[in-house]
């Protein structure tokens, strides 16, 4: 694995810039660009701005990956005019609904029909902060990152609502009401299949979840976890079979009815980073991350950023199992949807805490061999 | 009486949460992989349906539901007109359901009878092809072409010229054509009402009327001669095309539809 | 003759307003009868007879009349029969057909929309397919359409 | 609290308006709201001949375009007098029978994208694009056919065209099994449908409803075997029936429809297949003939004592029970025509199959009730 | 100087655009001035003419000269209809984004609700009762926005021109950059009118 960390990158740009810049101005601006703290500083905005430019060009990737999957999962070809096989096509959206009117209705809050959506936004990139992505290719090591990863997540039905709320609809009112509801009931499921990863890998950092699973991912010890999991995130996402909130048949476009222009791409695309956040934490936490089993030969995770390319491949992989079941699946009911998420799948993520404590306890899997560094 | 109970629905999969939804997803899946190769989409503005060529390399796509054969020619498009077979005889603009159809004076008639072909508006019709059903001599038929989008409202309206070029290039006709039966009622000519005013000889499309020469009666005495020209009209039935012109110009009323007793 | 049976069917019940019971192409029989005691022929149709399933509703404006008919199904017979009446008057009204067969509801209105027929005692007389404020009945014959545009407005029969 | 679904509402599937008073999500009222397409084909029809009205019907209710030339077609020929010859009459059937595939297609598409499931629509699309090929390539239209004629159809299939059916058949009884299991084999479908939308038998007979949504309640009522028209009596079926009244009882009513439909297709072809004729009737009157011409002034007309007469037909149209009613007074047009649209009188009970359920129920229920919006206004 | 906009490293500032500079600055070659408090002042010169440029910017921005192209780009090849059916067009409608012909290739994709939506495809008969619905939604959906007029209802009320409760064409209440003729139009017919829409935009420039 190559050992160049995304700060050394933003690093060097930083310092490539400064000093670039510095030496054809004159002297007393030179002096003050040439400075490790600037450096340091311009360093970090670049690394910022690096993660947001990935994450967002990544989105909007992943919006075209899915319609070309839907395409073929529907027999069609999905978007394929707009630059080449359609890549371009999001950047074409995105661009429009930037030049858009923005238009808010004379009756709608004001100050809740414009916050709701940043804030939803905001917060949705935010987490990209937080993951990591390859070795070094963090914003540092947070002890606390798979929590402050999850408490960022779990602010979205807050802003739904204040969104929903405030552009005055009755469509928007009902969408944002049985989205608090479907995100509330899928926090808790959620947070226990995350109890049973912390207990078996005994740390709250993404980073060494993941370079504990360097010979066992956690899939196989913890698959009712992975279960639970992956069935709220999809609630959480707001993806078909839980698309609820934005039931395009009974309500008309769910929560953001009202929406137009900008705001309504601040939502399209926050649902979509909320949608890869959510395949990235599914890879974190139990497909290992970047690593590789070790039987696997070494040329293939010796290249250069290959962890980043193994990563990427199992997020989009991951996504690409939630645009199948996208694809197949028709939507559930809210009473279902609420019934199925308190009476099933919190005893389940209680269930596998139990395993996973058991697991703990005997400090060794039967089948998988022992998991390297348990506690205790 | 047979009543097929509807296939009882199969039992729910049960509390199995895994067998759930197994079914729908392999089924999508396996479409997924049907159509990895070639999906059915046909790229429009590329490969046409109507391209025969085309039809001919998606129906060898094995498997693949893109088309059922050549069925296109058949379509109800626009009109092709051919101007030069046109007898004016004004039946499409009569069996036009919606009134789109003008007869619009193009030259090359002569100056006392100019030459009338129809002009379609394409914004009123509705495509049902009675106007070359009814056409007498073939020459209004309807071709394949279907792309009619325009900016403009007033471009939808098709001048015979323009028909005439849809005419020269070529495209494929709507190959069934409806049979005129057997059975046709003629015109038949009311005589003591007739003048002899030789409107429906001279308005004749197809020339099919002659004015005969009818003795003048010699009155009795006391009797008044009706003021008429002692002519009278002869209908020739095999060239007649049926289309009403002279009953609609006869200042009397005196021609009307009927069978030969 | 089926029609002789239906009208000794009838007689005890509607009989007096019943005026003929003839036949019609496509139907088993028609009946004729006096508007005044529509809901006793409606109620012998559909007890007596066994005709549970109203169709359709229609009028038809004859100019110097207009005209209600019912078309209704039975079952067991698998039959249609028609029930029509004849109404005069500036302001035609029949007796509403709902209490027996509930699925007359629309028809009436719909009747009464175009055609201008009252219905009395209609549970729910509203507009339905116009707007609330049209204020004409298209079906009759006095009210004639027109092309939109003044361009060759040409006669169909010449 | 009233919510208006439409006139511009994904779940209408036309132009209606459904108006539905909700407490939290559970519906405690409905009212129904049509008229948003009344183009007023009954009034336009008095000022048509006969032949011409048949574009109306096609554009009456545009998923069964040819089912409802059928019923008009039935209603005047009752009213002018005439027969059509057999083979017409075969084709008519046929016509009829591919009509109620490609409008249960449609129906299942809409219907299943309703509950969110996407595929399907797109599956229903492409194999219903087949069937109007079918159709284009005997009556050169896609949905607008204008083929049935007062006195037969315009012309006959033309050769090659039964192999051609056949196949697609063979292909269509395929993809009703792929359906099956996308709906039928997932767990979230029949959750959502059991015991949803509920009319019974004796609530669907007193309210008029017909069709599919009167058979899944157990009444095994068909027009064409009740009361066969055409050659119905001549090909072999079984009407489809289920017990449950809901909305899983109607989906498996349709699709039952649609395996029978192709049943009677497949004898409807190798009939055709075997006995050429003519397809029109001879001796029409002049102003039904192929080429349409003035007919004269209206004195020469009534001279001539054309027929009078009035006509009434039924025929189960893809929805449900159609009927016609054209009154001949010995006019080229007719005087009055009144058409019954199954879809018309299913919607206006509404209200006793929709209170008490929830909002997310709305786009299943009406789904199953399959609404063509322009048979409804007319 | 009267020449505008000096060069970056022009000494003399012009007149016009800083005449705080004139009066403050002293000549390069006068007095002894420190070398950083030139350079300082040279770097004051930047102020202006950066204002200079970005406001120039701005402005050719507002004249649309500069972006334009880019966002006509995105804006004519992500059109958005409503999703909305009147009549039989709308089958055709529905048509044209199953698997045959997939609309959505053009990135043309449906949307439920006016305020996401770019084209208004009037897709049928419009009757009077439904006219100021139609228009309420056209007011609803953001600037810039088109309207195509799909099949010959839509165009001029088609064979119902004449009936008592139709709207003869729809041009009468919205307008209308591209018109469909068909009756129904086919699927194709609709891309191709969807093409010509992008063409149309792409020739006005919006």
């Amino acid at each position: 694995m190559s050992n160049v960390t995304l700060f050394d990158v933003a690093n060097g740009l930083a310092t490539l810039l400064l000093t670039g810049l510095g030496s054809i101005l004159p002297q007393p601006l030179h002096g003050w660009l040439i400075n490790p703290n600037l450096i340091f500083a311009l360093a970090a905005t670049l690394f910022g701005a690096i993660l947001l430019g990935a994450s967002m060009i990544n989105t909007i990737m992943l919006i075209w990956f899915e319609r070309k999957m839907l395409g073929r999962f529907m027999d069609r070809r999905g978007a394929m005019h707009v630059g080449y096989a359609g890549l371009l096509q999001n950047f074409a959206d995105g661009l429009k609904l930037f030049r858009k009117h923005t238009l808010r209705p004379r009756e709608a809050d004001s100050l809740g029909f414009y916050a709701g959506p940043t804030a939803y936004m905001v917060t949705s990139v935010l987490i990209f902060g937080i993951l990591p992505i390859s070795t070094g290719w963090s914003s540092g090591v947070l002890p606390l990152s798979l929590l402050l990863a999850l408490a960022i997540f779990s602010f979205a039905p807050l802003f739904i609502f204040i969104s929903a709320w405030s552009s005055n609809n009755k469509y928007s009112l009902l969408g944002g009401m049985r989205s608090a509801a479907q995100m509330i009931a899928y926090e808790v499921p959620i947070l226990l299949a995350v109890v049973a990863v912390i207990l078996v890998s005994g740390s709250f950092d993404l980073t060494t979840i993941v370079n504990l699973q360097q010979n066992y991912w956690f899939w196989g010890p913890l698959f009712l976890a992975l279960l639970v999991f992956v069935v709220g995130m999809l609630a959480e996402m707001e993806r078909i079979p839980f698309d609820l909130p934005e039931a395009e048949a009974e309500l008309v476009e769910g929560w953001n009815t009202e929406y137009g222009g900008m705001l309504f791409a601040f939502f399209m695309l926050a649902d979509y980073v909320r949608a890869l956040v959510g395949s990235i934490l599914v890879v974190l936490l139990f497909l290992g991350g970047w690593t590789l089993p070790s039987y696997v030969p070494s040329a293939l995770t010796s290249f250069p950023l290959a962890g980043i390319f193994w990563f990427m491949l199992k997020t989009y992989i991951v996504f690409g199992v939630f645009v199948w079941i996208r694809a197949s699946l028709p939507r559930v009911r809210t009473d279902q949807l609420l019934k199925v998420g308190w009476m099933r799948m919190i005893p389940l993520s209680l269930l596998s805490v139990v395993l996973a404590a058991m697991l703990v306890l005997v400090r060794c899997l039967p089948v998988f061999g022992c998991v390297p560094g348990l506690g205790g | 009486m047979a009543t097929a109970e509807a296939a009882p629905p199969p039992k729910s999969s049960g509390e199995n949460p895994i067998l759930y939804v197994a079914k729908p997803l392999a089924t999508a899946a396996r479409q997924f992989m049907k159509s990895l190769i070639r999906p059915s989409t046909i790229v429009y503005p590329f490969e046409r349906l109507e391209d025969p060529a085309f039809r001919d390399k998606v129906a060898v796509a094995a498997g693949k539901p893109i088309g059922v054969g050549h069925v296109w020619d058949n379509y109800r498009g626009v009109h092709a007109l051919n101007i030069a077979t046109c007898i004016s005889c004004n039946l499409c603009a009569f069996s036009c359901p919606d009134l789109c159809i003008d007869m619009v004076t193009v030259p090359g008639g002569d100056p006392k009878h100019p030459k009338k072909c129809p002009q379609i508006d394409y914004g009123k019709c509705s495509y049902c092809g009675f106007c070359s059903d009814a056409c007498p001599e073939g020459c209004l038929t309807m071709t394949t072409k279907y792309e009619l989008a325009t900016p403009k409202r007033s471009e939808m309206v098709y001048s015979p010229q323009k028909m005439n070029e849809i005419f020269e290039r070529k495209l494929p006709m709507n190959p069934i054509r409806v049979e005129r039966p057997s059975n046709e009622d003629a015109i038949l000519l009311d005589v003591p009402l007739c003048i002899g005013c030789n409107a429906c000889a001279r308005d004749c499309p197809t020339q099919c009327i002659t004015m005969l020469d009818i003795p003048k009666p010699t009155p009795k005495p006391g009797e008044k001669l009706p003021k008429r020209i002692w002519k009278e009209p002869v209908i020739n039935d095999s060239d007649c095309v049926r289309c009403g012109t002279c009953i609609s110009v006869c200042p009397k009323e005196c021609l009307f539809w009927g069978t030969h007793t | 003759m089926a029609t002789d049976d239906l009208a000794t069917q009838l007689a005890p019940r509607a009989g007096a307003n019943i005026l003929a019971v003839e036949p019609f192409q496509g139907l088993t029989a028609r009946v004729r009868f006096r508007p005044e005691g529509a809901l006793d022929v409606f109620r012998a149709v559909h007890d007596d007879l066994g005709y549970d399933h109203l169709s359709m509703v229609g009028a038809i404006d004859w100019v110097d009349h207009r005209e209600v008919f019912y078309i209704v199904w039975s079952d067991v017979t698998k039959q249609y029969l028609g029930l029509s009446a004849d109404l005069t008057g500036d302001a035609p009204h029949i007796e509403s057909a709902t209490p027996v067969w509930p699925s007359a509801n629309w028809h009436e209105r719909e009747a009464w929309e175009l055609v201008g027929v009252a219905f009395d005692h209609h549970p729910d007389m509203r507009h339905l397919l116009m707007p609330d404020d049209y204020a004409f009945h298209p079906l009759l014959r006095s009210f004639k359409l027109h092309e939109p545009e003044e361009l060759e407005v040409k006669s169909r029969s010449v | 609290m009233w919510v208006n679904m439409g006139p511009q509402h994904p779940m209408t599937h036309g132009l209606w308006n459904l108006r539905v008073k909700i407490d939290g999500e559970l519906i405690v009222d409905v009212d129904p709201e049509v008229g948003y397409l009344h183009r007023g084909i009954e009034k336009i029809s008095e000022d048509r001949h006969y032949n011409e009205i048949i574009t109306l019907m096609d554009r009456c209710c545009y998923v069964a375009g040819i089912a409802w030339e059928h019923v008009y077609i039935g209603a005047a020929e009752n009213a002018l007098h005439i027969t059509a010859p057999e083979r017409a009459q075969w084709l008519r059937v046929m016509c009829d029978e591919l009509q109620r595939l490609a409008s249960h297609i449609m129906w299942y598409a809409a219907f299943v994208q309703d509950l969110g499931l996407m595929s399907p629509f797109l599956y229903g699309m492409r194999d219903r694009d087949l069937i109007l090929d079918l159709f284009q390539s005997f009556t050169g239209g896609r949905l607008t056919y204008e083929y049935n004629r007062v006195g037969g159809v315009r012309n006959d299939v033309p050769s090659g065209f039964t192999d051609r059916c056949r196949k697609v058949m063979d292909w269509l009884m395929d993809r009703f099994v792929e359906y099956d299991r996308l709906c039928l084999g997932s767990e979230i479908f029949r959750r959502r449908c059991d015991g949803l939308g509920v009319l019974k038998a004796k609530e669907c007979v007193d309210l008029g409803v017909t069709g599919p949504m009167l058979r899944s309640a157990g009444v095994a009522r068909d027009l064409r075997k009740d009361r066969p028209y055409a050659v119905y009596d001549r090909v072999e079926f079984d009407v489809a029936k289920a017990d449950a009244a809901d909305v899983t009882a109607r989906y498996l009513v349709r699709m039952e429809e649609m395996r029978q439909s192709v049943r009677i297709v497949r004898q409807t072809l190798d009939w055709l297949d075997h006995h050429p004729g003519p397809v029109l009737a001879d001796h029409l009157p002049r102003w039904l003939g192929a080429p349409y011409a003035p007919m004269g002034n209206e004195g020469y007309l009534l001279k001539r004592n054309f027929p009078r007469g009035t006509g009434f037909a039924a025929v189960e149209e893809p929805h449900g029970e159609a009927q016609a009613y054209v009154v001949n007074t010995g006019g080229e047009h007719p005087y009055r025509t009144k058409f019954r649209s199954p879809v018309f009188v299913n919607l206006s009970a509404a209200k006793h199959y929709m209170i008490g359920y929830r909002v997310a129920d709305i786009p299943p229920i009406m789904g199953s009730v399959d609404i063509c919006v322009g048979e409804v206004d007319r | 100087m009267s020449s505008p906009a000096p060069a970056v490293a022009s000494p003399v500032p012009p007149k016009s655009a800083a005449p705080l500079l004139e009066t403050e600055i002293p000549l390069v070659n006068g007095p002894a001035v420190p070398y950083v408090e030139i350079e300082t002042l040279r770097a004051r010169e930047f102020i202006p003419q950066a204002k200079e440029a970005l406001s120039s910017l701005l402005r050719e921005q507002m004249e649309g000269k500069l972006l334009r192209p880019v966002f006509n780009w995105a804006g004519r090849n992500s059109l958005f209809p409503l999703h909305w059916g009147l009549a039989c067009c709308a089958i055709e409608f529905a048509a044209a984004f199953g698997a045959r012909w997939d609309a959505e290739r053009f990135g043309v994709v449906p949307r439920s609700s006016p305020r996401q939506c770019d084209l208004l495809i009037v897709n049928g008969t419009v009757t009077w009762k439904v006219a100021h619905k139609l228009i309420t939604l056209y007011e609803q959906m953001p600037e810039p926005k088109w309207v195509i007029a799909m099949g010959n209802c839509a165009t001029g009320g088609g064979p119902f021109r004449t009936a008592y409760s139709v709207v003869p064409g729809v041009d009468k209440l919205v307008p209308v950059d591209i018109y469909i003729a068909g009756c129904p139009p086919r699927p194709e017919a609709l891309l191709d009118g969807i093409l010509q829409l992008e063409e149309l935009i792409r020739r006005r420039g919006e």
